[in-house]
């Protein structure tokens, strides 16, 4: 397979010094770091559909070794992850050789979306009080009105059982202390975690930084419909600054303080 | 940058269905008739508003 | 006067009104009274013409209700010698009184005001409390509909008055006025400004006169006839001729008089006195290369004494005025300096807290309203509170010396003071923490006056609840207050100044004089810049030869050491140490210096119209000054000569006014007709704009029979050549008919445009405005600093300026630059941000929002580290920060926590 | 469980959670059961407690602490008297109705609302909703059976099951969440004093023959004593040593005053665990065993789930697997056991317990595992039990007579107070406070008081209070959370410094299954001045 020899080639010629990748294991595909030692391990170098933040491996070798150069089975989403990393210098674009996979069969796949993620089931219930994983938010806004939008995000805030799971996969969080941990200002050792404020402030967070990947989702073992969230957080970045996180390598309009966006603050309707 | 995160906060918080509850209005301490009138239209706003509809979600322990 | 403690008790008493001059006589004050809300020192005085005790021995009621006992009417005016070595006149002016003028109407209705009445009604301390409504309501509350200002009273006038000069800052402040009239303004506002030219020639001033404009603010080109109040009383009746030539008549609600600058005869006395010789207009005379020197060695003036000018202007030329009164004598620098004891500073760090609470009655101010003994009894409630009192006044000396006291006896570790607002008092209080022995960031302050006592006078019972929560909300505070240390960094006492203009050398001058080593860097093989290039100045003085003089001078200075040839290559360190490498096509050279000056000048755009280029007859005015210079042939063979204004100036693309042009060409006009009587001079113009006294050779010119034509930017002139001369096709703006002039020599008054400084704005970390500027620290307040501390600018790096201003500014950032160097040391610390390199995740968002640089990566450890010396405590960082590695020292976010919660759960 | 867990997000069409607080303590079961609440399933919670599941559910009640038989009865009452049981399914499958009906007769609606403070309209409702909607699956857990009346309380939740034909029926079943991931593997393998592997009895003389010709000794055919038990038995010196493995029993058994005081009575005691627990402290020797990860074997997970463990790394240190070093230890003390992998000790297991474990491998295990009974290579494994017919044959209605807990409250202990776990933490915290996310999370104990009560006793959150039962006294500080009703408190289990076992009874047990009543004790609550 090419995408076999092109690794080995990239081990061999100590163009990397370990190649990211997914390795089978039991029956498991699972995240696996090929070195050079272990060469022919990459024959059992797994292209499926399975998803793991590479990038954020990487990020935590790159850390304890600045100079290690680091190999990644990319798809589109880790190829936006990774410009963000960039962008928030917590990788060296230097140090790190992508080999792509295109995971998108689909059309979307040109506009950032990922097929593998087919339109999620949303249960009747949910529809009916809850928020619908495959709603956009602009049709979200428009449909409900606001008394509706706050009971219908309240109740899937609630039922958010705080396994932090859609911070720990997120291959753009590399925040050393993370606010949602800050007792300040989420209350510490309730459940749910503490609503709205817990996931509201990590939409914040991911403003100018989502890139999209909808592991968050994926993850979340209470069926929030996180990725929709990030999707209107994005929106809104994008609305107001017209930046698009992962796009290119820029810094988010969130650091930088210069006149690239002239805004004045919304008068206050009454 | 203040004007920037605002202006973020408020479009979420309309997407959660809180808006109108974020207000950012630049006042220099020479303008302390604009800093009366804004706090007291704000205050009138939120009044008018009602109460905060988090408190009763958080303290609704039960559903239905 | 020490004794006064601004309380208003004694005013508030006082049975005498007059009215208040400083409201332009739209209210009243007392015999006792401050003359203003801001003056300095805030101190009541006694009007002594009218005080009922000093002129009929009756009343003395101020004297009885003073707490303080600081009523002294026998106090006299005495009479002191000081010896001194210089002397800086800026004594300002009087605004221009309209009475004499009965076509003007002031003084026939309250709604005829002066420009200075309307700024008192628009001002928050003027006599409606900043309400917009018309004088003449007695409630105050109708509000006006419409709004005129007349330009140009008091200036530009000889017939009614004798200011022939123009006030240069009338325009821009009735734009101004007018747009503030409409935020004021609850309905919608129609305001009309009838002026001859607008001359908004000042950095950024066009840009707001457009957007002025643009929000629907008229401007008419008309000087009215005659002011009429209505006699049934339904507004003022205006009359003026349009620029159509139709004459027009309008109601309006208000007309605010733009009253010109002048200077009162007191001064004129004075300057008399002084031997110091004053112009036609009663300014003091000056050169264009001694712009704040007077006719007497050793007496300087700044400010409109010296002509009429802006805010930014004269705060530099006062600068320059000091930079001029202290090169004269350098030598006694330091010679009167006295030695500050500070006792030993106590160790806190493991003490528990014991926090002593400090509640200030500022006599009735905040006791008049709030129960203050309640307070000190619901502090002595909170936790941590070991200790707490009321004071009468805590900021006089001898409450001071008692709380020191207080401190030491009670071993109290943080102090509380609630009384007025830290921005005046915190420094006092800090002072007497150190005074005794504690820390002096161990203080925090709760404003219980101007955000209590005076806001919510009439609700004294909760005015007390609510200075109780600012006093919880304070302690809790100050339970988390840290003891915060400053470290002193040794200053190098020399300069940098980058560019060998008329500015740089200025600057560099200015500096060497005053006993600093200089480094001057040009970037040409030459001194002088763009002046060598120039005839004259409109004072007809002759630029090459005072150039050439300034050089010799640079060059015969022992401090001065110039750089030719040399370019930035890098810069490293912050006020006080910077490093700089210099290329030159030779060598790399390191200077250590403290300061930086930069003064690397504009050029003259090279005109992509008019023929500019491809005909022979075409120049610009650095060609057309040459050919002055040189007494060029061409001149004697031209019959008709023609100026265009604003050629790539005040347009969309470039939307400044290049401010030097009119003048420019007004006085090379009249260098022509001088010359040559016969010829025929004819200038192109959107708004003359020979502001000040330059107003004097527009008049000369007319006078001279030179041609002035308007246009503007939807017709602008045509020009075709013809031979070996160019015609010029233009509508008449009064004969409504086109209009064609055949010229022999056609200049352009080309745009000045800014040179490119990124490379410079990089190395130094200072910003260049969107049309390249460098930008100011302030654009009113510090016209020459930048935000970078220890670096500055002047000269038309900041914006384009004549040789006189040049020279001003160049003073004015020596003079800045001097408040650096003259110290040996700077303190670094205190109030700065903090990195917790094991929070940091090396992202440097903190980097990009930092407006000071003060944040630099650390590559190898990857984090961020913070340079106490630029960091300002702004704490932006701090709220960039994702993962609050940042903290800002005293404002950290426990302590901003505790306040919120201490607020949150009364 | 006799039903799997993901029966409950695809088939069941109500779901009736007593006892459990499921998203605390079994999160990726209460995903399901979110799941199966969007896919339109009916959710009842019944608590004492307002816990997050209530939130989400149809109805959730708030019945006092201890009071699950009355509430359960009640519920039965509602049924029979609407008809809405089913009668063919207890005529062809049960037994003893008759006795049972009679005491259910007796538990309407209004005498259970006395009991129980549950509305009479919200008995009813939760009847409707768990018969009207089958199949429905019953949830519990320790909220049922750490009681005096834990086996009633259990039998109660038999009785409602089959009541209305839920045994035996995918989606439905009476299902008790395992308390760890392994709990019900250790079962499975004996660990209880009177069984071999799949629960063969240690007195069936053709079991005890069995294991006793396998293992070439003879084997007693008495049965061993229950922890608590063994704590007496030490007291009086019956027992003199002891070897604990993994587990800590200084802070997970009740009565920590009488527990010390036994333990130092022991001659030796022989500890073996990863972590150097409260237990571990106190011993004599420790053996420091591998942690997951470092070690091969499999667990059988609460839906009876027999799942491999594979090693990921070799164990660090000097550590060994918990079978080698029992292995060496057996060897040294006489017994030689020389399996060279955890493989043949899972062989040897699937050899002895044919009717769970006979048709297992480590290769059929794969990685999904196998749900016993799995008698044979060729069975697939049972999702569910009692499919055609109970294991004992008929399902036997219980009459149940709803008994006070051991303590109520009284004059000088006011208070009712209920322990149990929060979500950031582990039993008795030795594996979870070592994190520094989860400590976090939650860096010591608490206890819940109602808002009301805060403000009667004049405490602040996180105010220091004392609490004080009839066995001793606790510092602790105070949460105040209307996730407590008026009158109760709840303090978690995990905490060193607040050990719950300081305030809970070793006498209160369940008669039969000895279990101790850890959801009920009486207290006093006092506001400590600073």
């Amino acid at each position: 397979m090419d995408m076999v020899k092109a690794a080995k080639e990239l081990l061999l010629q100590d163009k990397v010094d370990i190649f990211l990748g997914y390795r089978k294991l039991d029956g498991h595909q699972i995240p696996h770091g090929f070195t050079k030692a272990h060469v022919d391990d990459l024959d059992q170098l797994e292209i499926s559909l399975n998803r793991y933040p590479l990038e954020k491996i990487a990020c935590d070798l790159a850390q304890k070794d600045p100079a290690l150069k680091i190999g990644i089975l990319a798809r589109d989403c880790s190829q936006r992850a990774l410009n963000l990393l960039y962008t928030w210098d917590q990788l060296n674009p230097e140090n790190i050789e992508t080999l792509t996979v295109n995971c998108c069969p689909s059309p979307l796949s040109t506009h950032g979306d990922c097929s593998y993620l087919t339109p999620k089931p949303t249960g009747d219930y949910k529809k009916a009080h809850g928020v619908d994983y495959n709603d956009s938010p602009k049709d979200f806004l428009a449909n409900h009105d606001s008394g509706e939008r706050l009971s219908r995000w309240m109740y899937e805030f609630q039922k958010c059982i705080k396994c932090y799971g859609c911070r720990n996969v997120c291959p753009v969080c590399f925040c050393k202390e993370c606010s949602l941990e800050h007792p300040n200002l989420v209350e510490p050792g309730v459940l749910p975690a503490e609503v709205p404020i817990f996931h509201l402030i990590r939409a914040t967070h991911m403003a100018g930084r989502c890139i999209d990947c909808g592991l968050c989702e994926d993850a979340c073992p209470a069926h929030i419909p996180l990725r929709m969230l990030y999707r209107e957080v994005n929106d809104a970045v994008s609305d107001i600054f017209g930046y698009v996180p992962g796009d290119h390598i820029e810094k988010s309009p969130f650091s930088i303080i210069g006149k690239t966006v002239e805004l004045t603050p919304a008068p206050m309707d009454v | 940058m203040t004007v920037k995160r605002i202006a973020f906060v408020q479009e979420l918080l309309k997407f959660m269905g809180l808006e109108g509850r974020l207000h950012l209005e630049w006042i220099s301490s020479a303008e302390a008739q604009k800093y009366v009138d804004v706090v007291t239209k704000f205050t009138e706003k939120i009044r008018n508003m009602g109460p905060n509809p988090l408190r009763a979600i958080n303290e609704m322990k039960k559903a239905g | 006067m020490d004794k006064c403690i601004a309380c208003g008790l004694c005013a508030e008493k006082c049975p005498k009104k007059v009215d208040d001059e400083y409201n332009e006589g739209l209210g009243k004050r007392k015999a006792i009274y401050v003359p203003y809300s801001q003056a300095v020192p805030l101190k009541y005085a006694i009007d002594d013409t009218i005080c009922l005790k000093l002129t009929k021995d009756r009343c003395g009621i101020c004297e009885k209700t003073c707490p303080s006992g600081a009523i002294n009417f026998a106090d006299q005016a005495k009479e002191k010698t000081l010896n001194v070595g210089s002397i800086i006149l800026a004594m300002g002016f009087e605004s221009f009184d309209p009475s004499g003028i009965d076509s003007l109407g002031f003084g026939q209705h309250p709604d005829i005001v002066t420009s200075m009445g309307f700024e008192r009604i628009l001002s928050a301390t003027g006599p409606f409390g900043g309400h917009l409504c018309l004088p003449s309501d007695k409630d105050h509350e109708k509000a006006p509909k419409k709004i005129a200002w007349l330009q140009c009273v008091g200036s530009r006038d000889q017939n009614r008055c004798s200011n022939a000069y123009c006030s240069s800052v009338c325009c821009m402040y009735a734009v101004k006025q007018a747009v503030m009239a409409r935020e004021h303004s609850h309905d919608p506002l129609d305001c009309a400004i009838f002026y001859m030219d607008m001359r908004t020639h000042g950095k950024d001033f066009d840009r707001y006169m457009e957007g002025a404009k643009k929000n629907g603010v008229r401007f008419i080109q008309s000087r009215v006839h005659s002011v009429v109040p209505r006699l049934d009383h339904q507004g003022i009746e205006m009359r003026f001729i349009d620029p159509d030539g139709t004459i027009q008549t309008e109601n309006f609600d208000i007309v605010v008089l733009s009253t010109g600058l002048q200077i009162s005869a007191a001064c004129v006395d004075l300057a008399n006195t002084m031997n110091i010789e004053l112009d036609h207009g009663n300014f003091v005379k000056t050169d264009s290369f001694n712009p704040v020197s007077t006719s007497v060695p050793g007496i300087y003036a700044c400010g409109v004494f010296t002509g009429p000018k802006d805010i930014p202007q004269s705060v530099m030329e006062a600068s320059s005025a000091a930079a001029a009164a202290t090169e004269y004598i350098s030598s006694a620098r330091h010679t009167l300096t006295k030695e500050i004891v500070i006792p030993q500073e106590r160790d806190t760090e493991y003490e528990l807290p014991k926090i002593g609470v400090f509640v200030c009655n500022c006599g009735t101010n905040i006791g008049g309203v709030i129960d203050v003994p309640d307070v000190v009894a619901y502090a002595r409630t909170l936790p941590g509170v070991t200790y707490a009192e009321e004071n009468l006044f805590t900021c006089s000396q001898d409450t001071q010396d008692k709380m020191a006291q207080v401190i030491k006896e009670n071993h109290l570790n943080r102090v509380v003071v609630a009384a007025c607002s830290p921005k005046t008092h915190e420094p006092l209080f800090r002072q007497t923490l150190i005074n005794a022995g504690l820390n002096k960031h161990l203080l925090e302050m709760a404003n219980i006056r101007n955000h209590d006592s005076w806001v919510h006078a009439k609700e004294p019972a909760r005015a007390t609840q609510k200075a109780k929560h600012l006093v919880r909300m304070a302690v809790s505070k100050s339970m988390l207050l840290n003891s915060l240390f400053e470290t002193q960094l040794p200053v190098t006492q020399s300069a940098l100044v980058v560019g060998g203009g008329i500015a740089g050398m200025t600057a560099a001058l200015s500096l060497a004089r005053q006993g600093f080593p200089v480094s001057l860097v040009e970037r040409e093989q030459n001194l002088g810049g763009n002046a060598r290039k120039l005839f004259h100045t409109y004072m007809d003085e002759d630029i090459p030869v005072q150039v050439k003089t300034m050089i010799h001078q640079v060059n015969d200075h022992p401090m001065i050491h110039t750089y030719l040839g040399a370019v930035i290559e890098h810069l490293d360190g912050f006020v006080g140490n910077f490093n700089t490498t210099l290329a030159t096509s030779e060598s790399k050279v390191t200077i250590d210096h403290g300061v930086a000056i930069l003064a690397t000048g504009a050029v003259e755009a090279k005109p992509d119209e008019y023929l500019y280029g491809n005909h022979d007859a075409v120049m610009t005015h650095l060609e057309f000054d040459s050919l002055l210079r040189k007494n060029d042939p061409m001149l004697d063979g031209a019959e008709d000569i023609a100026f265009i204004q604003c050629v790539g100036s005040r347009e969309e693309a470039h939307p400044y006014c290049s401010k030097v042009c009119c003048t420019h060409s007004i006085h090379s006009a009249v260098e022509v007709k001088k010359r040559n009587p016969n010829a025929n001079v004819y200038i192109f113009y959107r708004d003359i704009r020979t502001y000040g006294k330059r107003e004097l050779i527009y008049k000369q010119a007319r006078d001279m029979g030179i041609l002035f034509f308007r246009y503007d930017l939807n017709s602008k002139p045509r020009v075709t050549p013809s031979g070996t001369g160019v015609t010029i096709r233009i509508l008449d703006h009064i004969l409504k008919m086109p209009v064609s002039i055949d010229v022999d020599i056609l200049c352009l008054a080309s745009r000045i445009e800014a040179r490119d400084n990124q490379a410079l704005a990089q190395a130094f970390k200072i910003t260049c405005d969107s049309d390249g500027w460098m930008l100011e620290a302030h654009q009113k307040l510090r016209p020459v600093d930048f935000a970078t501390d220890g670096v500055f600018l002047c000269g038309m790096a900041h914006y384009p300026k004549p040789i006189d201003e040049s020279i001003a500014q160049a003073k004015a950032a020596a003079s800045r630059a001097i408040t650096t160097l003259a110290r040996s040391s700077i303190s670094v610390g205190g109030v700065v941000s903090r990195v917790n390199e094991q929070l940091c995740s090396g992202c440097q968002g903190c980097i990009e929002v930092c407006p000071y640089n003060a944040i630099q990566m650390n590559e190898k450890k990857h984090v961020v580290s913070i340079n106490a010396a630029l960091c300002k405590g702004c704490g932006a960082c701090a709220a960039a920060c994702p993962s609050e590695a940042l903290t800002l020292e005293g404002f950290n976010n426990e302590q901003i926590y505790a306040q919120i919660k201490s607020a949150m759960g009364a | 469980m006799t039903n799997s867990i993901a029966e409950f997000e695809h088939d069941s069409k109500a779901i009736f959670v007593i006892g459990s607080n499921t998203t605390a303590c079994h999160p990726l079961i209460a995903s399901r059961i979110i799941q199966a609440k969007e896919n339109g399933a009916k959710l009842i919670v019944a608590d004492p407690r307002n816990i997050q599941l209530a939130r989400l559910a149809d109805l959730s009640v708030n019945h006092r602490l201890g009071s699950d038989v009355a509430l359960l009865n009640g519920m039965m009452h509602v049924i029979i008297q609407n008809q809405w049981h089913h009668p063919d399914y207890i005529a062809d499958r049960c037994e003893d109705f008759d006795a049972f009906k009679a005491v259910i007769d007796m538990y309407t609606p209004d005498r259970v609302s006395d009991i129980t403070g549950v509305a009479p309209k919200d008995i009813i409702r939760m009847a409707e909703l768990y018969s009207q909607n089958a199949p429905a699956a019953l949830l519990y857990a320790m909220g049922i059976t750490q009681h005096t009346t834990g086996v009633d309380n259990v039998k109660s939740c038999c009785n409602l099951a089959m009541l209305c034909g839920n045994v035996g029926v995918k989606g439905g079943g009476i299902n008790p969440l395992r308390g760890q991931n392994n709990v019900q593997g250790a079962c499975d393998m004996g660990g209880l004093p009177n069984v071999f592997t799949g629960y063969q009895p240690v007195s069936d003389p053709g079991a005890n023959k069995k294991f006793s010709d396998a293992w070439g000794v003879e084997l007693s055919s008495t049965p061993g004593l229950t922890i608590t038990d063994m704590i007496e038995a030490i007291d009086q010196k019956k027992i003199k040593a002891m070897y604990i493995i993994g587990e800590n029993p200084k802070l997970s058994d009740p009565d920590w005053n009488h527990l010390n005081h036994a333990l130092k009575k022991l001659e030796f005691l022989l500890v073996q665990d990863i972590f150097l627990s409260e237990t571990a402290q106190s011993a004599d020797v420790i053996f420091a065993s591998a942690a997951l990860g470092e070690r091969d074997g499999t667990f059988t997970n609460t839906e009876r789930r027999c799942m491999r463990a594979r090693k990921a790394q070799d164990p660090v240190g000097n550590t060994l697997p918990d079978w080698q070093i029992i292995s060496r230890l057996s060897s040294a003390m006489g017994y030689a056991m020389d399996y060279d992998s955890a493989e043949t000790i899972f062989d040897e297991i699937t050899g002895l317990t044919e009717k769970s474990y006979g048709g297992m491998t480590y290769e059929r295990l794969g990685i999904n595992g196998l749900q016993w009974p799995c008698p044979n290579p060729d069975h697939p494994g049972t999702p569910y039990l009692h499919k055609e017919t109970f294991a004992r044959g008929k399902g036997k209605f219980h009459a149940i007579e709803y008994k006070d807990p051991a303590e109520l409250a009284c004059g000088e202990y006011p208070f009712l107070l209920t322990t149990g776990r929060m979500f950031a933490h582990f039993h008795t915290g030795t594996m979870t406070r070592v994190s520094r996310h989860l400590d976090v999370e939650q860096k010591t104990g608490y206890v819940e008081i109602h808002p009301d009560d805060a403000m009667t006793i004049k405490i602040k959150s996180n105010d220091p209070v004392l609490l004080t039962s009839r066995r001793g006294q606790m510092e602790v500080s105070a949460r105040i959370t209307t996730d407590v009703m008026p009158g109760n408190l709840f303090l978690p289990i995990h905490f060193g410094e607040n050990p719950t076992n300081i305030l809970t009874s070793s006498n209160a047990f369940d008669p039969l299954a000895k279990i101790p009543e850890f959801k009920v004790g009486a207290v006093r609550i006092e506001r400590l001045i600073q």
